[in-house]
């Protein structure tokens, strides 16, 4: 899989809820593969205060049209200033970068669950899973009702469930809370957000022998696993969480 | 077509843009983007005798025009290179150089013989500012008595052209090229990141696991410039003027300062194709200025007092 | 309320924002823009016995979230600020620090006890970095044996808080701090500007008129951070924090550090009302997270371990 | 007169020829008074690699409707960053700053000089000196007929003569060489423009017994007075050019 830096042109730049808006950014030439948990580092031109380029997954790809969306949250600076990008602007981008959530096995009952922009990679995975005709169940988790996302997107590749924190839309509390994990049984978990969060799922899964990936969000340097700084302790000692990442089987993980 | 070439000793170097050590990989990382053949040379990773794992994340902090890193060397030691990664690199037409780190004297001269048996590693750089080591925890290069004991025991032994690379966290930098030059280095590279620190003020922590790390980035680019030029002003051999260098003004600065190559860094993080960017600016600038090599211009600011 | 003050000795500051030597004429230029007497205090500029007319024209470079300046210590000398300036600070209620620089040690004892007559100054800040001084062109602040020497000599005469400024181009800053606080210094201000140097490729000549000089903003932050945490884990008495202080956050990153106040300097020139808003963005940290005192924050990091 | 710091309403920024524009500027409060000769300290937010703010002149002044004009040259990557401002965007400036060109006596004959971005504060000089009553002679140079702006406005305010250095429009060679400089005598000079134009005019003055104000383009670091980095060399010593000039009397400089 080839990488490569690329002017992409900006569609459309949609405000959602809050801090929260998407990208749809379209190529002049014809999409690379792309696969969900993959992501891309977003050059901030915008912004005197930043330096390095920002790593933002995948929130969903169209091919026929060479155009993909990034979900985004306003943390800081640099999506600060990616938040005001305008229709017709550009924005240059890295991509695709790092290795990809991995396909279960045909029939395993499947389970993402997302947290704040944490969100942003399950879209497309969801898709990729509905394709190979697995409908996963959709766990998503919010602060509080001002920051539930719209979820039709995900409605139409899987059944959602929801909670926030102050318990103003869905289940009240955080997402390892939700009643549905007292019941249902999965074979496999996909889960990205907050590192608290996703530890708490992987310790779920491990209590109940069920299959782990968590997308890490570390901070990057360089995002293409020439700066070493993005590491992640494993059971093979320090990887990239850039190229040997972001995805991650909880088991490989010394957390 | 413009005279890029410059050399070290008998050791040509088709142009003077050279990748820097822990910024640019192993070089394949960057395979995707450009033909690394096209550069002067490349810099690899520090190099340790043994496997490193390197520091505990968070490593890494952005900061103005910069970012701090306190990868702390992380790499899988002279034998896994030897073995996995330089049959490889020896494919590249350019110079390529290992940049070598030991936490005693002993490791560098032991890490020195294992790459003299490296044909096609034509030039060492003695990385003299890592901060762990055995004596009473004095850096190599911030003391004058260790950076010539070090120098002289790799030169005893080194094959190679010898590229010392200079800490800039000194008073004094010039004492430090001159122990160098006097201990036989055929090239000084400089500078090595500025010790620099981040608090994250959300978490109200040290943004780095180990507080302090390196300053990298145009933020250091005119200290960096200013010792570049001390020390090109005292030395007689070649110096490769790095820090900061984003684009080809930025290295023609150096140049001017009496750099006779440049290093590329942390810029390649940002875009991975800065360094061949820089070659060709680099070229364009001597076209429109009317040069025809680029030593008609190697320190001109000294020359023209 | 929030508690914001902090003490040296018995000299009280009611909150820990001062304006850095130079980067704030004598305060009448901010006068349109800001309420001085808000401010925990202000230093004046860098002020010499005789007058000086500093160096020539370029003295300024725009760098990377910097700038280098070459002023060279311009200003009227004494005798005109006792005549014209003094009466006119000494109606802010801050306290007013006199910045005081000397070629010799008898400039800066000399300068002491002129400043020791001028009842409305409570503090000294000694400016040990000047770059022309008469013994062998040794700067004071880069050598510890002279700065030991003028911290002493100045202290014996000295009547009132005497605040050591240190340079930042030296290998261990620690050992000058050390040295300020053994010889009685009352505080410790860090860090002057790093020397540095920039080009104009255009004209192909040095930007500055004197080649080098000094590095200020953004830029240097993470060195002068890390000095000042090195510094307040070494000393008792309070440190003040500068270098690269835009805003609030910034700011906090000293005080978590170790810093008991700050300075503003190069960011009133982008902004004159910089020191107001540090001051306002600083209070409201605290009330956001629940502090009732700053105190309760100087120093964190270290406190946390 | 009270400098003040303000965000101001970007009205209009119109591209002139090559690398010219002139961004027109609203207050939302009533304009202080501004006189010819003083400028802006503009800050540059659209760059990530500027760091200090840009010193530009009035250009000209609309007091009615709290609006005023800047001319600006892009010579660099702050004046190119401000060339991308558009209607609505805001600038922000420090203003007005600096001393002001004098008026001269009554009836005395007045010629402007400027050249490349130096002719921007000459049209609100005219218009001020012509609200005196005095019609100077405005004598503007260009590298080439691409880069001669449009001289309506300065047409308006008094006779305008041209050079280019190439002789694409008006005559041929700078300023200095202008036939005008041979024929007609002079009271009073006002020039703005490169500092070697501005050394030649002041030679001519010199010879001719004229008086001659310049104002000074030295880079600078605050603009107010505080880092004394934009000194100029006066018979009085080191002076800041942001506060005793820009405007100089030839006389005063030590050239
Ligand atoms: C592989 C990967 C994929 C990502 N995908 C998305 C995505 O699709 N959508 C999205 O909104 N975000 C995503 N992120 C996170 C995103 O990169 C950060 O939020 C962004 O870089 C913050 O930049 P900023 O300039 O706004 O914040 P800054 O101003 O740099 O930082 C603001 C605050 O946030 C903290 N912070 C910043 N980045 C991180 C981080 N990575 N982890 C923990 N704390 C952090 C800082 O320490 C600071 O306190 C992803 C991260 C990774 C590594
Ligand atoms: C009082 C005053 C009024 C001015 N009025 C105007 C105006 O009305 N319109 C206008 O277009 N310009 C004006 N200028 C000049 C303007 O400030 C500069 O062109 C601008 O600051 C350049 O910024 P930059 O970031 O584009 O260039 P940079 O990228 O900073 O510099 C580009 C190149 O130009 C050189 N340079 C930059 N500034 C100057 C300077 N002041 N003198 C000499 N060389 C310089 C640099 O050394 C560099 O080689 C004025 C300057 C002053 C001091
Ligand atoms: C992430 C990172 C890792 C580095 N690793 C090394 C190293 O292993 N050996 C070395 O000599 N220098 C190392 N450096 C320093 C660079 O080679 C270079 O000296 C420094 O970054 C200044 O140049 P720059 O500002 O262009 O990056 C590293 C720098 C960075 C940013
Ligand atoms: C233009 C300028 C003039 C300065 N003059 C003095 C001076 O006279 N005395 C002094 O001790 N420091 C002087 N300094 C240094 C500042 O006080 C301060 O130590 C330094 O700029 C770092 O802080 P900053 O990054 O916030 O500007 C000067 C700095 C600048 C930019
Ligand atoms: S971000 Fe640089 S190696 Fe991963
Ligand atoms: S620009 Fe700072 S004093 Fe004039």
């Amino acid at each position: 899989m080839t990488k490569r830096i690329e002017s992409l042109k900006v569609i459309d730049n949609k405000p959602l809820k809050k801090d929260f808006f998407i990208i749809e950014l379209e190529s002049s030439e014809k999409l690379p593969e792309m696969k969900p948990g993959q992501f891309v580092q977003a050059r901030v031109d915008g912004s005197k205060e930043t330096f390095l380029r920002r790593p933002l997954s995948l929130h969903d790809v169209d091919y026929t049209n060479n155009r993909f969306k990034i979900l985004v949250q306003v943390v800081g600076k640099g999506t600060e200033s990616l938040s005001r990008l305008k229709t017709k602007d550009s924005l240059n981008l890295i991509y695709p970068l790092g290795n990809s959530f991995s396909l279960p096995e045909k029939g395993a009952r499947t389970l993402l669950v997302g947290g704040g922009c944490g969100i942003a990679p399950l879209l497309y995975l969801g898709r990729y899973l509905k394709s190979h005709s697995i409908i996963p169940d959709i766990l998503l988790g919010f602060r509080n009702s001002d920051r539930v996302l719209e979820c039709k997107d995900y409605e139409a590749v899987g059944n959602v469930f929801l909670t926030t924190e102050d318990g103003s839309a869905g289940e009240k509390g955080f997402v390892t809370n939700h009643s549905l994990l007292g019941k249902a049984r999965y074979d496999k978990v996909y889960c990205c957000g907050p590192e608290m969060m996703m530890k708490a799922i992987a310790g779920w899964c491990k209590k109940n022998n069920t299959d782990c990936e968590v997308s890490l969000e570390n901070l990057m340097g360089c995002g293409i696993g020439a700066c070493l700084c993005c590491v992640v302790n494993t059971v093979k000692g320090n990887v990239c969480t850039c190229t040997d990442g972001p995805v991650f089987n909880t088991k490989e993980l010394i957390w | 077509m413009v005279k890029l070439g410059f050399s070290i000793g008998d050791l040509q170097f088709k142009n003077p843009v050279i990748t820097a050590s822990g910024t640019f990989g192993y070089g394949s990382e960057f395979d995707d983007f450009l033909d690394i053949s096209r550069l002067g040379g490349i810099v690899v990773k520090g190099t340790t005798l043994e496997p490193r794992e390197g520091h505990p994340y968070p490593r890494m902090a952005e900061t103005a025009s910069g970012m701090l890193n306190a990868v702390g060397l992380q790499n899988k030691g002279i034998d896994y290179f030897e073995k996995n990664i330089y049959p490889r690199l020896s494919e590249y037409t350019t110079n390529v150089i290992v940049n070598i780190n030991g936490s005693c004297i002993d490791d560098y001269v032991a890490l020195t013989e294992r790459i003299n048996r490296l044909e096609k590693i034509p030039a060492i750089e003695l990385n003299i500012s890592c901060p762990n080591v055995k004596m009473g925890g004095m850096v190599f290069g911030t003391n004058p008595v260790s950076a010539r004991e070090v120098t002289k025991a790799v030169r005893r032994v080194c094959l190679k052209k010898l590229i010392v690379k200079l800490s800039p966290n000194v008073t004094n930098i010039v004492d430090f090229a001159r122990i160098a030059e006097e201990e036989g280095a055929d090239s000084i590279s400089l500078i090595n990141t500025l010790l620099g620190m981040s608090v994250n003020v959300r978490s109200m922590k040290p943004s780095l696991s180990t507080i302090t790390g390196g300053l990298s980035g145009p933020a250091i680019k005119p200290v960096a410039l200013r010792m570049v030029w001390q020390v090109a002003n005292t030395v007689k051999i070649p110096v490769i003027g790095m820090g900061g260098i984003m684009n080809a003004d930025d290295a023609i600065e150096f140049i001017l300062a009496g750099a006779s190559a440049i290093q590329v860094g942390t810029a390649s993080f940002i875009d991975p194709l800065a360094s061949v960017k820089i070659l060709e600016g680099i070229e364009s600038y001597l076209v429109t200025k009317g040069f025809s090599d680029i030593r008609e211009i190697t320190g001109l600011i000294n020359r023209s007092k």
